[in-house]
């Protein structure tokens, strides 16, 4: 058995890395194409990295996407397609920062209470897609696409002055009014001012890590891997599939209601006009490119963010910065191909090792062995 | 007991359509009732705006696109491919649409539209046919990649020209409209008389032949051509086949994976001529953004019509009259449609009160009542809920419609040749 | 008509899929009326009047029989009235009774198959491969089935077909080549040959028989079932019943089986019984508790071992690892795990005793259920719902697809287990392994119980008469009293 | 390495530096009007300058980024284009006391350095509201705004006023394409094109349309129809992708960014650098009624009327809401 693992470990790698070399490749076809020079953009790419303030940016980034990834990746365990992580994201974060805004607490509390918000308001947008499911069949994917544009109408309501938002004196933005500092998340500094790491990116990190417990060690994960990999078969075993469809639903949406936590909470304090959008759709790239796993999406989140982050001064050297992009869609694309064409690859390989050892007539010898 | 009328867990239906068929007469009767209660809700509430020339004819433009993508999905997933790329391939259709347009008129930009949604389809086929990748994950990234690939060409083709920059080309020539000089004045007067029924008709049917640009001709056309082609010829049998149960026609010598090809890149130029149309048509330019999520809505509403081409231009009728109602002062427009809603609800509590559905009677009785209430004390819908309108509904309609959805089956499921048990 | 037989796995089908042009031979030759031909698609094959009938059906549910036949033959007949004209006519002259306009999803497994030999003849095949045709088949329609190809082959068609059942083969078969792991290990003349011998030849041991020597059938009821009824709605809106008020009681250490044809609410009662489908009404008592309406985790808790008739759809995670199956339907249970938490060391300790213990031939545990054949999925499957010391057990088809080898042992270990106390549930479609298997017999009809029999005295035939409806209470009055 | 991305060269020549709102340059409104203000500065005052663009959905942290590696690099000013960079500018501001921050439509963030240049839309609107009322026979104007932010409903706010001073009879019908942050109202032309034509229905013949790219859909439905536009932001008669259209364009409410920039640049550059607020109202011509179009000039009446309007408000004899 060990040797399979070992297998598996090196064809696990070398995907990816082959994967990413043929996106480089094509992008720098592209740039060829277009008549620049093809190496260039990525020197500046890898210079603005080695800064540590962008590199600041790209962790605090990386652990929004994650904590968006995460979202998604649970409903994906279950075959369910939740398009909508961002609208629970944005109608989350901005009803924590209102409640947030709006009360007075000792620290932890304080803290405490917004997530506990956040968490709640988007299970509770997830929710209503989960219900739809269950209860009269609408496909998750067409109700969470309207539910994200029904909670951008909600979201503008709310904030409107004359209902809970507030217009600053002088600004023509509008906020949910700022979280008293009792709120704030405390960072990480770092030196020289370089910023500071969201104290929330760690509560994704440890997400990450719940995630997977909750998936690989607890009966409750084993039923929900168990009905993404055959509904029927999990039914036979004795899971609820509606109960499952609802539970991964609510779960799913309190993840995307954290995923505005490290913004709002380390940062931006407050919930405005500006406050980012999209991420629940780059969720859903991260999740696909992390094929579900806590740590594969944890390097995805940390590729695609720092794509981000460090293409943002290409501009500034006159490249087109949207060569970043060309090359997100690449990379997706090359290493999920050969994901699985590795995968195909072990398959074969699995398949000829057992058919081999039944011919060989000793299956149950070796497992006799390997078992003593 | 009863010794009567017990069937077989399995029985053969005694006629060949045993299943759920609407007769015409039932579909043209219901269509008239919905025309009554609109009728009425007009009247009723001095919306008069709500079966306009105007409003028909701004919904069916605003419905195009998104029933292109709609049919693109059909296509492709008809043979068995999920096409959660539509958005990209709509955008490259924008794109290219305009790039050819605004050089060599607009019938090129359709062409160029076409093949630029084509492209994405083929590159969709080759990832999820040829490489057996997951559907979706395939579909995201044609879209980050179409994002990406049109804006950094518009760099290189639109900025510095006149009228272009870097997020839009320069304008392109419209497309030729027809307006049937006699009849559709006479029906957009009769319409202006406001009377029951008769002006609706006349508004719905003026709209849909006033100012119809031939691309919009040639879009409908494309519906009932769609039907025809997947259900009356071997060639869509053999492609649906391919999404009900490859294996199957595998062994028949159906070569799928040739079907599969055929099918996503139809659908790819399908969403391309739904960019087209609105880069050319709707708008008469590119505009960075300007797909603005309609793959994805085209995509539902193909979902929300059982992946039939009816169902589907359904859907995006729906989607393109409450948009255009709230687009075309959607304050006083959905206000209306709060008393309809209300009585539809009313009916509906009858008719879960006569299946003996005492609970979703109730709950539809209560949601009736404070539509009512809303609708008597509000002159006005807040213009935030009124954006939302078009999503409230869909969701309303699916989950009052009986879940009756059925997709094919091998829909998104990897296929590979020889490997069928 | 030849015969090819030959034990799991053995590559029959694999053999048939390469005559067929779905699968490519890595050397060797195929000769055609003498001469040689090689295809690279099913579209070779056809062309060259080849026509196969898979082990699996090859049909799309949702299209009509229509469709499903003139698909890939379209310019045949065409794709209208043409087709269907032909489809009748095929149909009437060998007396299929098909309907071409009905959908294949509303068929039952018999009509499915029909439909498939319709598929062969429509386009004039004159080599007809049959593999397994009679798996779901009862005898009648096993009888009909046979009548068809006899006229067949007077017409002058080649027929070469595939079985597990030894008897049917000599009876029909003109000529039978065994094959044994991928190569022939001999040919049989069935005029001078037995079913012992032939199962010898396949696997180099006896034929098992499913008989049962002694009675160990206790008076303490253990599974009781009052008046369950079942309705489903179809989409039309129309409701039907499925499970038209069944009555049973199996006491411990009885087996009860349950013969019928497919499709007459065996598939309902177990999913009742399982508690993936609420009844509309009935009382279904387990020992004393009343389980009507408990959900299915609590009914598996209780002590209810289901082996199902689907094992890909309800038995396995084809693509999770050996160890991980054996957790799948009974996670809260130990070893499997402890609170809340999974015991994943325990739960792989205890997935190599099975595979020791039920002879699960795989190099290991950590293979993915799917590379593993389908007989050795099933003893898995039987090991695991085993290793929980079930009160109640419900077998559906639990020898279906495995061969001899493994049938034996599946048997052995039902039996065992009945010693010790369980109360079996059997459903079969294999009337050898109902009678040979059962303590007591019922018919299940139109969602009724119509009928019942004494295994003793019961033969298949009459069992497979009563299944049609053709015979209802008690059958064949023998002197035993039916309980 | 080093621990910032922006430890770049010191100040050699003069050098001064833009950040853009989402859409970045090529959106032919905002952010192109800051442009040339930028490329106007190169040309006159000799200065190097710099642009950066920002990507979709980013937060503030990229803002701050993008604005200290702007001020590291020694440019001075450094423009933040929309009041988006207002939390931004408010962090970075104090790190750099010798460089100039200037923000473009936000006068809530302040300090010594920083250069808050703020417009009087709703002045110019009112002039758009005057005009339109005079200009209408149908007594129904038509109001498009892009998204519903407060600074479209500060257009929406002044452009009612006007019109109603000069006419209470007139009507005006208000619709909005999308709410934010769906900032699809700005760049979806058939949004424009449908609402203008469910305005034109309804009688409207004048319809002033505050919805950046999306607005050209309003304004070929318009000019179709053979009723007036009211363009905004730039001469909208003046733009070359609207030309088909030209005719039907009466006027456009400027808003002279273009010229905010230029002048917040000379004023570093000249060494008395702009602070506080800076406010460009009717009075500067900072927000102003474009005459381009001969047809608009020729209509005397309405002209008088818009000229004494204007002066009013620069008397402060008329004071314009800045919210509907
Ligand atoms: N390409 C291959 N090379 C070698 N072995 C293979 C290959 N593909 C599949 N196998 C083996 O074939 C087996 C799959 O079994 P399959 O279900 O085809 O068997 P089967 O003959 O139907 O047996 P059963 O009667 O038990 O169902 C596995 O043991 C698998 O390891
Ligand atoms: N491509 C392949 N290369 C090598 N071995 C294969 C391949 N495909 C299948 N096999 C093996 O060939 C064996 C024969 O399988 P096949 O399905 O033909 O058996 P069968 O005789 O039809 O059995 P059953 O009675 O279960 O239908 C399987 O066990 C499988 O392990
Ligand atoms: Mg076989
Ligand atoms: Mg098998």
């Amino acid at each position: 058995m060990k040797k399979f693992d070992k297998d598996r470990l090196i064809l696990g790698f070398a995907g990816p890395v082959l994967a990413l070399v043929v996106a480089l490749a094509l992008t720098t076809v592209v740039l060829l194409a277009s008549g620049q020079n093809p190496f260039e953009p990525y020197r500046i790419m890898f210079d603005s990295a080695s800064y540590a303030d962008v590199q600041v940016l790209i962790i605090n980034q990386a652990g929004t996407y994650y904590l968006a990834a995460l979202a998604v990746a649970v409903g994906f365990r279950m075959n369910l397609f939740n398009i909508g992580v961002d609208g629970q994201y944005r109608l989350a974060a901005m009803m924590a920062a209102l409640v947030g805004a709006s009360v007075e607490l000792p620290g932890p509390l304080h803290i405490a209470l917004i997530v506990i918000v956040a968490m709640l308001v988007g299970a509770f947008w997830s929710g209503i897609a989960g219900f739809l499911k269950t209860t009269r069949g609408v496909s998750e994917v067409v109700s969470t696409i309207m539910l994200n544009s029904i909670a951008t109408a909600l979201v503008a309501w709310l904030i409107l002055p004359k209902n809970f938002g507030e217009q600053p004196a002088g600004s023509n933005n509008l906020t949910t009014g700022e979280i008293a500092e009792s709120g704030w998340f405390p960072g990480l500094p770092m030196a020289d001012g370089a910023g500071e790491i969201y104290g929330f990116t760690f509560v994704a990190a440890g997400c990450g890590v719940l995630y997977w417990f909750a998936l690989n060690r607890t009966r409750f994960g084993f039923d929900l891997r168990a009905t993404g990999a055959s509904e029927s078969a999990a039914q036979a075993s004795g899971v609820d599939a509606k109960k499952m469809v609802l539970t991964s639903m609510l779960i799913s949406g309190a993840v995307a209601g954290l995923a505005g936590m490290p913004t709002l909470l380390g940062d931006t304090h407050t919930y405005s006009l500006d406050f980012p959008t999209g991420i629940g759709f780059t969720g859903i790239t991260i999740a696909l490119l992390g094929r579900n796993n806590p740590l594969g999406i944890a390097l995805s989140a940390l590729l695609i963010a720092f794509l981000d982050k460090s293409s943002a001064s290409l501009d500034q050297y006159g490249y087109e910065k949207e060569i970043a992009t060309i090359m997100q869609g690449l990379i997706v694309i090359s290493v999920v191909v050969s994901y699985e064409l590795v995968r195909r690859y072990g398959i074969r390989r699995q398949q000829q090792k057992v058919g081999e050892e039944l011919a060989a007539g000793h299956a149950l010898t070796t497992e006799k062995e390997a078992a003593l | 007991m009863s010794t009567s009328k017990t069937t077989a867990a399995r029985p053969a239906p005694q006629k060949g359509n045993g299943r759920r068929k609407l007769t015409l007469p039932v579909v043209l009767l219901i269509v008239a009732g919905g025309l009554a209660l609109i009728s009425l809700v007009r009247l009723i509430s001095g919306a008069e705006d709500i079966t306009s020339v105007g409003q028909v004819a701004g919904a069916l433009e605003l419905a195009v696109p998104i029933g292109l993508a709609g049919l693109g999905g059909l296509w492709a997933e008809r043979a068995g491919v999920i096409n959660i790329g539509l958005e990209g391939m709509m955008i490259l259709g924008t794109w290219f649409g305009a790039w050819a347009g605004f050089q060599w008129g607009p019938w090129m930009g359709v062409l160029f539209g076409i093949l630029g949604g084509c492209i994405g389809g083929l590159l969709h086929a080759v990832i999820t046919v040829t490489f057996g990748v997951n559907h979706i994950v395939s579909g995201v990234a044609i879209n980050i990649l179409a994002v990406g690939v049109t804006r950094y060409l518009s760099n290189f083709a639109f900025d510095g020209i006149q009228g272009g920059s870097s997020k839009q080309s320069p304008r392109i020539d419209p497309i030729d409209k027809i307006t049937i000089p006699g009849l559709s004045d006479w029906l957009a007067d009769l319409q202006q008389h406001h009377w029951f029924l008769i002006s609706d008709i006349a508004g719905i049917i003026g709209g849909l032949i006033t100012g119809l640009s031939l691309l919009t001709v040639v879009a409908l056309l494309l519906i009932p051509a769609t039907w025809w082609i997947l259900w009356r010829t071997p060639f869509g049998l053999r492609l649906r086949s391919c999404g009900e149960s490859p294996v199957a026609a595998e062994t028949l010598g159906v070569n799928v994976y040739k079907y599969k090809y055929i099918a996503v890149t139809v659908s790819g130029g399908l969403a391309g001529l739904g960019g087209a149309f609105l880069a050319i048509v709707a708008t008469g330019i590119y505009q960075e953004g300007q797909t603005g999520g309609r793959g994805y809505i085209g995509l539902a509403a193909m979902i929300f019509g059982n992946w039939m081409p009816g169902g589907m231009a359904l859907g995006a009728g729906l989607f393109g009259f409450t948009d255009s109602l709230k687009l075309r002062g959607g304050a006083e427009n959905v206000h209306a449609m709060l008393l309809l809603l209300a009585i539809l609800l009313v009916i509906a509590v009858f008719w879960q009160l006569y299946k003996k559905k005492y609970v979703s009677a109730a709950v539809a009785a209560v949601v009736s009542a404070l539509l009512f209430t809303w609708y008597f004390l509000t002159d006005q819908v807040p213009s935030q809920f009124v954006d939302a309108a078009p999503y409230v509904t869909t969701l309303l309609v699916l989950s009052l419609s009986a879940q009756r959805l059925r997709m094919p089956k091998a829909n998104g499921v990897p296929y590979r040749k020889g490997e069928g048990k | 008509m030849h015969a090819l037989v030959g034990e799991n796995g053995a590559g029959k089908s694999t053999l048939m899929k390469i005559l067929y042009g779905m699968q490519k031979p890595d050397e060797g030759t195929i000769a055609i009326n003498g001469e040689q031909v090689s295809f690279s698609n099913p579209g070779d094959a056809i062309e060259r009047g080849i026509g196969m009938v898979h082990q699996h059906f090859m049909l799309a549910d949702n299209f009509t029989v229509l469709e499903n036949v003139v698909l890939g033959g379209e310019k045949l007949y065409g794709i209208g009235s043409g087709a269907r004209k032909k489809i009748k006519e095929i149909s009437d002259a060998y007396g299929l009774g098909i309907r071409p306009d009905a959908l294949v999803e509303d068929l039952g497994v018999a009509d499915r198959q029909r439909v498939e030999i319709l598929k062969v003849l429509y386009r004039g095949a004159r080599i007809l491969i049959l593999d397994e045709p009679t798996a779901v088949l009862v005898p009648q329609e096993v009888d009909a089935l046979f009548a068809n190809l006899r006229e067949l082959k007077a017409e002058g068609l080649t027929v070469i077909f595939i079985s597990h059942k030894l008897g049917e083969v000599l009876s029909v078969a003109d000529d039978i080549t065994v094959i044994r792991r991928g190569t022939t290990v001999g040919t049989a003349d069935p005029a001078s040959t037995t079913t012992k011998q032939l199962a010898e030849l396949m696997v180099g041991s006896e034929l098992p028989s499913p008989e049962t020597r002694e009675s160990t059938v206790t008076d303490v009821p253990m599974l009781r079932v009052q008046d369950l009824k079942l309705t489903v709605t179809d989409p039309d809106g129309t409701v039907r019943d499925v499970l038209a008020g069944i009555d049973f009681t199996i006491h411990q250490g009885e087996v009860l089986g349950i013969a019928g044809v497919e499709g007459n609410g065996q598939t309902e009662l177990i999913e009742a019984l399982m508690g993936m489908r609420d009844p509309d009404a009935g009382v279904i008592t387990l020992g004393t508790d009343d389980i009507s309406h408990a959900p299915t985790r609590k009914r598996r808790e209780s002590g209810i071992g289901y082996i199902p008739e689907d094992r890909h759809r309800h038995g396995v995670l084809l693509n999770a690892p050996l160890w991980e199956n054996r957790i799948l339907g009974h996670v809260t249970e130990k070893p499997n795990s402890r609170g809340w938490l999974l015991d994943n060391k325990a739960a792989r300790t205890d997935t190599e005793r099975i595979v020791r213990e039920y002879d699960v031939r795989t190099p290991g545990i950590d293979v993915t259920a799917a590379s593993l054949s389908g007989g050795n999925q099933q003893k898995l499957i039987v090991g695991r719902e085993m290793s929980h010391a079930p009160k109640f057990l419900i077998a559906a088809h639990p020898t279906r697809g495995v061969d001899v080898g493994a049938q034996a042992q599946i048997w052995d270990q039902i039996r065992e287990a009945r010693r010790e106390g369980l109360a079996v549930l059997l459903i079969s479609a294999d009337l050898d392994e109902l009678i040979g298997l059962s303590d007591t017999l019922r018919v299940m009809y139109r969602g009724r119980l119509v009928a019942d029999a004494d295994p003793a005295t019961i033969t298949p035939e009459e069992l497979g008469s009563a299944m049609t409806g053709a015979a209802t209470g008690h059958l064949e009055g023998s002197e035993d009293e039916a309980r | 390495g080093g621990n910032s991305s922006d430890a770049g060269s010191g100040s050699d020549g003069d050098k001064a530096a833009i950040a853009y709102d989402i859409g970045g340059r090529g959106d032919q409104s905002f952010n192109d009007a800051a442009y040339a203000g930028l490329a106007k500065a190169e040309k006159d005052l000799d200065i190097q300058g710099s642009e950066a663009e920002p990507s979709d959905g980013e937060g503030d942290a990229d803002k701050v980024q993008r604005l200290t590696e702007l001020a590291r690099s020694g440019n001075n000013p450094v423009i933040g284009v929309g009041f988006a960079y207002a939390p931004a500018i408010k962090k970075v501001a104090p790190k750099f006391p010798k460089t100039t921050f200037g923000i473009i439509d936000d006068a809530s963030v302040t300090g010594e350095n920083i250069a808050n240049i703020v417009f009087n839309e709703e002045q110019g609107s009112y002039l758009a509201g005057v005009a339109a009322a005079k200009v209408s026979k149908s007594k129904t104007v038509g109001f498009i705004g892009g998204v519903e932010t407060p600074l479209i409903k500060k257009f929406e706010a002044g452009f009612v006023q006007g019109v109603k001073d000069t006419d209470a009879s007139v009507n005006v019908l208000p619709q909005y394409l999308t709410q934010p942050p769906d900032f699809g109202g700005f760049s979806k032309p058939d949004l424009g094109k449908a609402a203008a034509q469910g305005q034109l229905d309804k009688k409207a013949d004048v319809i002033y349309s505050a919805a950046g790219l999306a607005g050209s859909g309003a304004i070929e439905a318009v000019s179709k129809a053979g009723k007036w536009n009211i363009g905004v932001d730039s001469d909208q008669y003046q733009q070359k992708g609207l030309a088909p259209y030209k005719a039907s364009i009466l006027t456009s409410v400027t808003k002279d960014i273009e010229d905010a920039v230029f002048n917040l640049i000379k004023s570093v550059k000249d060494g008395k650098p702009e602070t506080g607020e800076i406010r460009y109202g009717l009075d500067k011509n900072g927000v102003a009624l474009s005459m381009s179009n001969p047809a608009f000039a020729d209509m005397k009446d309405v002209i008088a009327a818009v000229d004494k309007a204007k002066q009013e408000i620069i008397d402060g004899k008329i004071t314009v809401k800045t919210a509907p």
